[in-house]
């Protein structure tokens, strides 16, 4: 198996990493923020992978196994939190809920 | 017998106890007894000392009681111990003396009023502390006195309380003295310092030692303590305070700012002479102060129409002319004016005092007037007081002792013409408004009958009084008349004599026929103006130069204006301005850039969860930032 | 092996792209899909095939699933589309895609300092991950369950209706 | 042993009364009161115990002491020890303890055993300060004695209570910090000089360590107690804190936490860093010296009575702070006495300013005004402490503010004379009190209750230490000499002032 060089693999990642911050900070749509938060759990992912890959060990897998299980727990309370959110306020634009205001 | 000495204080502060613990519940019989009582016991307790100290003196010429030692620290160890020589014993006598009579004078003055036993408390206070304050031994406990003086004397102006004239006269009279208080102070913590005692005796044999004749810290210490006995015996520059002063009842301004604390001065000047002695520049300001304050007091005295201000304008006067003996080193003549002051200075207001209470609280002598027939004891005993400020000649103490003044100031080396004109130019002055008040008061058309009576209680004590200011005066007969002077001799012990210029020495005689003649001039004039020819008056005064003077002098000098401009309203607006505490603004200013800093803070609260994201991408580009360039 | 990396790579960067500017959110998503299968084909490649499986299983599977069944739920019409393009003018794009940029620069001069050696394309198999997961990862395996359990519980709590479920 | 007592006594007192509160509110008041009146006891025993020959100079520094272990690891000890200036402290602490519980006898009412509980809390705390002999327990009483007296500003204090007692907080809190800051900073100087790691007062004094660092942590320490004592421009808490406190809060505040600053340099300052100190002493002593003139002045222009009382407290202060800065032997009598002198007289201002306040509501003084009328034991007593803290002869505060003067005169005269001139001003503002409060005409109709026979005896008794403060002082200063021995046989502190 021919080898990619690492920094290429990191560099993919922050790329993705990179478009998944944009759209975290572009969109208004709850939804679109959490596709672009999966989006960057998957960059972060991609990143421990290369290392485990790196130094020929499975700890980097592991690493990625981790973030495969917070990312399903926070997508499901995420979801239900957009389900109620448009149930209170009907929309689903993250603007419209500021009532954190200081 | 001399050890039985603590108790002349003792009584009188014993006296007060009473009357503020149980003042109270006594009966005005009791509180009477109690009040005038004690001091009485002081008296007679003060007469039999003298009886003992005179028929058989103590070996070195003065007797000394140690009570306790105050506080000893850092080898500073002022004592409480009581010192009588002949000097504190002559002011004890007439303390304790006349303080009596004008105690007993005021069982029957205060009669009805309400404050009856808290009268009698400060009174009693008064002459304990008057008491201590001739008999310390020590300086610093001589300041007590000096303080517990100030503070009755400033209680018993104020006594009618709820006149805010009468409390803001006596604040005023407290605060004008601890002025000069407080610069006495300074000079007690120089003499703790650089002599490291404040005995008196010791702290004289010790200066003497130490510092030559005219040293400056000499000069120092000797111009300190002269400020605190300016402040306390009215002389310039801090005599306004006494003329407010007589807001006091009428007994209060004879015994306190006539007979005795306002003397306090000379007798501290007298009692640490040796330190006067070591600074001569000092001792001729002494001189020159006496000088000025007698001829400003003496011109005022002639303008003012309350009968209580004349006379306290005469006090301040004639304490001038104790002020100028002091100058010229004459320290008997000074204490023997003294002596003969406090008899017709105190029988003068008492019997004013009478006339006052009897016109129904009138102070103005323009609108009093022939009330000879009406209160005969009081005429007969004011002019006798009268006659004696104005130094009669031959017959009046007042003579004896202001002619003493007037000869050992033109003889003594130490003064001279200049001062002894001064001296006679006051004289003149004197017997015009002593005259004035006797002629608007007693004589001319009654204006007014007078009310009530008066009782063995006023009268005695102004008979005896009247008697002392007759008399008081042959004890010391000069070179010209019998040449017996008992008085300076007894003195000696205590204070040196005057030492004198023998280039001016031999003209005694020719001195006294002047004085003598100046006196009965002024009287005349005071007849001619104020009784004979009172259209001459009005003609005198019509002119606008002639009506601002007397307006100056009515005023005393202007000295209460220009201290009002030059220290107390500058004060009151510094006060007044910084009421709130300019400092407090600065931490103000913390707390409001603080919540300044809290606005912005929460400005970028806004709650978008967008904008908390986008914050947190520039913490991260930041951070990395500092991690690459770092 | 190397070029089908570079290929999944510029694949999944399109799609990410695509479905991060997508007015239609079922159109993102499908586009999301396609980035997580490419991310899975980079497993592959990168030596982790039973990651690769999981990717495609879990992630590209499961989770996307479940926003298919939000947004049923949710039924957005086709206004929504409306919506979108209004809450994405251009000018919005900006000061994002600034700040992204500017981190991407940051962490390409870090990894340029990296020497970048070639991975080595050993694949490890599931028994060695099952074995590090189970032996030194066991508390976070642990603590992984929990934060499951919360999940659910949470969700489950979160989802129901007022007036109870 | 009996130094723990000290501490402990007040301690389970507080709670107790606390407790005892659901029963009857009458039991928190007895439990207070019996707790203090032990300490004060113990107090008194010790006193009278210390025969002649321990007050000797030289004969042993303590005359009582206990040193145990307690976190090894850090070197920390429960040092608690006594000499002549802690044991005169802790009598005032519980002499003013016990009035300031009567004090409040009829005028708390509301959460009764709550408020005796902070009130002998602060007390424990104050006696710990002035017994710890570790600066490590001594910081930890420091901070204990601060929180209860927010929580007494802030809950039974008057109208703008809330702002006072944070005021006062934030002032001590972060003068607290800094002076944590240069004991842990001491601590380690001293670790890595010597290599033994303690908190010891006795051994850090000894400590090595370059001039500049002596100097911040001087600075460290006196910048604590400056704020405490209160130093101008320091100052601008008390005022609000004196005003807004309950009389008993007012009575400890003034009478005895001021005090730990002014113990503070005297027993840390001074001794730990003599030559930074002796450099500083003339800025300390100038800042005295405004802080005597500027207090007089500022008090004159108050209308709240309690503030004028308060702004006395800024000048009176200034004269220890001279005292203690100017080292002689005889200013530093003179400072020890003043600490207290005011602390008795000040505590009685503020127990009449209470005793008006709960017959009048007001502490305005324009609206009040010839009340000795009705009340002329009120007001002998108000015209005897402000006579008292204009420092007139023959009571302690003179002798007090007269030995201060004398002693910083070989130091600096200016600075004496300066400093006179607060004695004029002073004049002024104790005249003025009492005459718009009792003299004049009178404002309203109401009669005044005069004093009681339970304020006649607190007022006795503060009447009776003064006078006797004032005529003999020599037990006093007897009992201070030995303590003040130890600090000024090192080398002068104050060499040359302006």
């Amino acid at each position: 198996m021919a080898a990619v060089p690492m920094t290429h693999v990191l560099m993919v990642a922050a790329a993705i990493f990179g478009l998944g911050l944009v759209g975290v900070l572009v969109r208004r749509n709850i939804i679109f923020v959490l596709m672009s938060i999966e989006v960057m759990l998957n960059a972060a992912g991609l990143a421990f992978v290369a290392a485990g890959a790196r130094w020929q060990q499975a700890d980097g897998q592991v690493m990625f196994l981790f973030i495969l299980a917070m990312a399903a727990a926070e997508v499901a309370v995420g979801l239900t939190l957009v389900l109620q959110i448009h149930r209170r306020f009907g929309t689903v634009d993250a603007d419209a809920m500021s009532r954190l205001r200081g | 017998m001399l050890g039985l000495l603590w108790l002349v204080p003792a009584v009188p502060f014993a006296g007060a106890l009473v009357l503020i613990l149980a003042g109270a519940r006594l009966r005005r019989t009791g509180v009477a007894v109690v009040g005038a009582g004690s001091v009485g016991v002081s008296a007679i307790i003060a007469a039999l000392i003298a009886i003992r100290f005179v028929t058989l003196p103590p070996a070195e010429g003065f007797f000394t009681q140690r009570l306790w030692t105050w506080i000893r620290v850092g080898g500073f160890a002022p004592e409480i111990a009581l010192r009588l020589d002949a000097l504190s014993l002559v002011m004890v006598l007439v303390v304790t003396g006349v303080g009596f009579l004008i105690h007993l004078y005021s069982t029957a003055f205060m009669e009805g009023d309400d404050g009856y036993s808290r009268f009698f408390a400060y009174m009693n206070l008064f002459v304990g502390m008057m008491l201590v304050l001739l008999l310390a031994d020590d300086l610093l406990l001589l300041y007590l006195g000096w303080e517990g003086v100030g503070l009755c004397s400033y209680l018993l102006i104020g006594f009618w309380y709820r006149d805010p004239v009468n409390a803001n006269a006596g604040r005023k009279a407290f605060i004008v003295t601890r002025v000069g208080d407080t610069a006495m102070a300074v000079g007690l913590f120089l003499l703790v310092t650089r002599l490291g005692t404040l005995d008196i005796q010791g702290l004289m044999q010790r200066a003497v030692d130490q510092w030559a004749i005219g040293s400056p810290l000499a000069v120092a210490v000797a111009a300190l303590l002269l400020a605190g006995a300016v402040g306390k015996s009215a002389q310039l520059p801090l005599q306004t305070w006494l003329p407010d002063a007589m807001a006091g009842p009428t007994p209060v301004s004879a015994l306190i700012h006539a007979a005795t604390m306002v003397t306090a001065g000379v007798y501290l000047i007298a009692r640490t002479h040796v330190l006067f002695t070591l600074a001569p520049s000092v001792q001729l300001a002494v001189a020159i102060i006496g000088a000025a304050t007698l001829l400003l007091a003496g011109c005022s005295a002639l303008t003012q129409h309350d009968i209580k201000r004349v006379l306290a304008y005469s006090t301040i006067s004639q304490i001038g002319y104790m002020f100028l003996a002091l100058g010229v080193g004459a320290w008997s003549a000074a204490i023997f004016h003294f002596m003969t002051h406090a008899f017709f200075k105190a029988l003068l207001f008492l019997a004013a005092g009478v006339v006052i209470a009897r016109m129904d609280d009138e102070h103005d002598m323009f609108k009093m007037g022939g009330l000879r027939h009406d209160l005969p004891v009081a005429f007969w005993t004011f002019l006798a007081g009268a006659a004696s400020l104005a130094a009669l000649p031959l017959v009046t103490a007042g003579f004896y002792s202001k002619d003493l003044i007037l000869v050992e100031t033109w003889s003594s080396v130490l003064g001279g013409p200049w001062l002894w004109i001064a001296g006679l130019v006051g004289a003149f002055l004197t017997s015009i408004y002593a005259f004035r008040m006797v002629f608007l008061t007693f004589f001319g058309t009654l204006q007014k009958p007078p009310t009530g009576r008066s009782g063995w209680r006023l009268h005695v004590p102004l008979i005896i009084l009247a008697i002392l200011a007759v008399v008081g005066g042959f004890v010391e007969l000069p070179a010209t008349l019998g040449d017996r002077p008992y008085f300076s001799d007894f003195l000696h012990a205590a204070l040196p004599a005057v030492v004198n210029d023998a280039a001016r020495a031999g003209a005694i005689a020719r001195l006294q026929i002047v004085a003598g003649l100046v006196s009965i001039a002024g009287i005349y004039v005071a007849w001619a103006l104020f009784l004979r020819h009172r259209s001459l008056l009005a003609r005198l005064t019509r002119p606008r130069p002639a009506r601002q003077l007397h307006h100056f002098w009515a005023a005393g000098w202007g000295f209460d204006w220009l201290y009002n401009v030059v220290l107390v309203q500058p004060f009151l607006w510094f006060v007044d301005v910084d009421r709130r505490d300019a400092i407090d603004r600065v931490y103000d200013g913390i707390a409001w850039s603080a919540r300044a800093g809290w606005r912005a803070l929460s400005a970028t609260e806004t709650g978008r969860v967008r904008t908390y994201a986008t914050g947190l991408t520039l913490g991260a580009i930041v951070i990395t930032a500092i991690v690459i360039f770092l | 092996m190397v070029p089908i990396f570079y290929v999944s790579a510029a694949v999944a960067f399109l799609a990410t792209a695509l479905a991060i500017s997508r007015a239609n959110v079922v159109h993102g998503l499908l586009d999301l899909i396609v980035s997580l299968l490419a991310v899975a084909v980079m497993f592959l490649t990168l030596g982790a095939p039973f990651l690769a499986a999981l990717e495609v299983i879990i992630y590209a599977g499961a989770i996307m699933v479940l926003f298919v069944f939000v947004m049923m739920l949710l039924n957005l019409g086709p206004q929504t589309v409306e919506q979108e393009r209004r809450w994405l003018p251009p000018r919005a794009w900006i000061t994002p895609f600034v700040l992204a940029a500017v981190l991407l620069v940051e962490v390409v001069v870090v990894l340029g300092g990296v020497d970048g050696p070639a991975l080595a394309g050993e694949a490890i198999d599931p028994r060695q991950l099952g074995t590090v997961l189970f032996g030194r990862y066991a508390i976070g395996v642990e603590l992984a369950s929990m934060l499951l359990l919360a999940g659910v519980v949470g969700a489950a709590h979160l989802g129901r209706r007022e007036g109870g479920a | 042993m009996t130094l723990v007592w000290l501490v402990v006594v007040p301690f389970v007192a507080g709670a107790a009364a606390w407790v005892a509160d659901r029963w009857s509110h009458a039991w928190p008041r007895w439990i207070a009161l019996a707790g203090i009146g032990i300490d004060l006891a113990i107090a008194v025993t010790l006193w009278f115990g210390t025969s002649g020959a321990a007050l000797v100079p030289g004969a042993g520094p303590w005359l009582a002491e206990i040193d145990v272990r307690w976190i090894d690891a850090l070197g920390i000890h429960l040092h608690f020890a006594i000499d002549g200036l802690s044991l005169l402290l802790v009598l005032l602490t519980g002499l003013l303890g016990v009035l300031a519980v009567a004090a409040s006898w009829t005028e708390i009412q509301d959460r009764v055993g709550a408020f005796h509980f902070q009130l002998l809390w602060i007390l424990s705390g104050l006696i710990g300060v002035f017994t710890a002999m570790d600066l490590f327990l001594f910081y930890f009483f420091w901070e204990m004695m601060l929180v209860p007296m927010f929580f007494l500003i802030g809950i039974w204090g008057h109208e703008r209570r809330i702002y006072a007692a944070t005021k006062f907080f934030l002032f001590t809190q972060v003068s607290g910090l800094l002076m944590l800051i240069a004991i842990v900073a001491l601590y380690i100087v001293h670790g890595r000089a010597t290599g033994t790691y303690t908190f010891d007062v006795t051994a850090l004094a000894g400590t090595p360590m370059s001039s500049t660092m002596s100097w911040w942590l001087m600075l460290g320490f006196f910048g604590a107690f400056a704020v405490k004592l209160p130093m101008v421009p320091l100052h601008t808490w008390l005022p609000d804190a004196h005003t807004e406190a309950p009389t008993a809060g007012s009575v400890v505040l003034a009478s005895l936490l001021l005090k730990t600053g002014a113990y503070g340099m005297l027993r840390f300052v001074l001794p730990l860093f003599r030559d930074a100190a002796a450099s500083f002493a003339p800025v300390a002593i100038v800042l005295g010296v405004i802080g005597v003139v500027y207090g007089a002045a500022l008090a004159f222009g108050q209308t709240d009575l309690k503030r004028l009382v308060a702004y006395t407290s800024v000048s009176h202060m200034g004269f220890v702070l001279i005292g203690i800065f100017a080292g002689t032997t005889i200013a530093l009598q003179g400072a020890i006495l003043q600490i207290l002198c005011h602390g008795l007289s000040t505590g009685a201002l503020f127990i009449l300013a209470g005793a008006m306040q709960e017959r009048l509501h007001t502490r305005e003084m324009g609206r009040m005004g010839g009340l000795w009328a009705d009340a002329p034991r009120m007001g002998g007593m108000t015209l005897f402490f402000a006579l008292a803290s204009m420092g007139l002869p023959g009571l302690g505060n003179f002798i007090a503010e007269f030995l201060v003067l004398a002693g910083t005169y070989r130091v600096s005269p200016i600075a004496t004379i300066v400093a006179s001139t607060g004695l004029i001003v002073s004049t002024v503002y104790a005249l003025w009190l009492v005459q718009a409060a009792f003299q004049g005409p009178r404002h309203g109709t109401a009669r005044l209750r005069d004093l009681g026979v339970r304020e006649m005896a607190t007022m006795a008794v503060l009447v009776a230490a003064l006078v006797w403060i004032g005529l003999y002082p020599q037990s006093v200063v007897d009992t201070a000499s030995p303590a003040i021995a130890r600090i000024t046989s090192a080398p002068r502190v104050a060499s040359r002032a302006p």
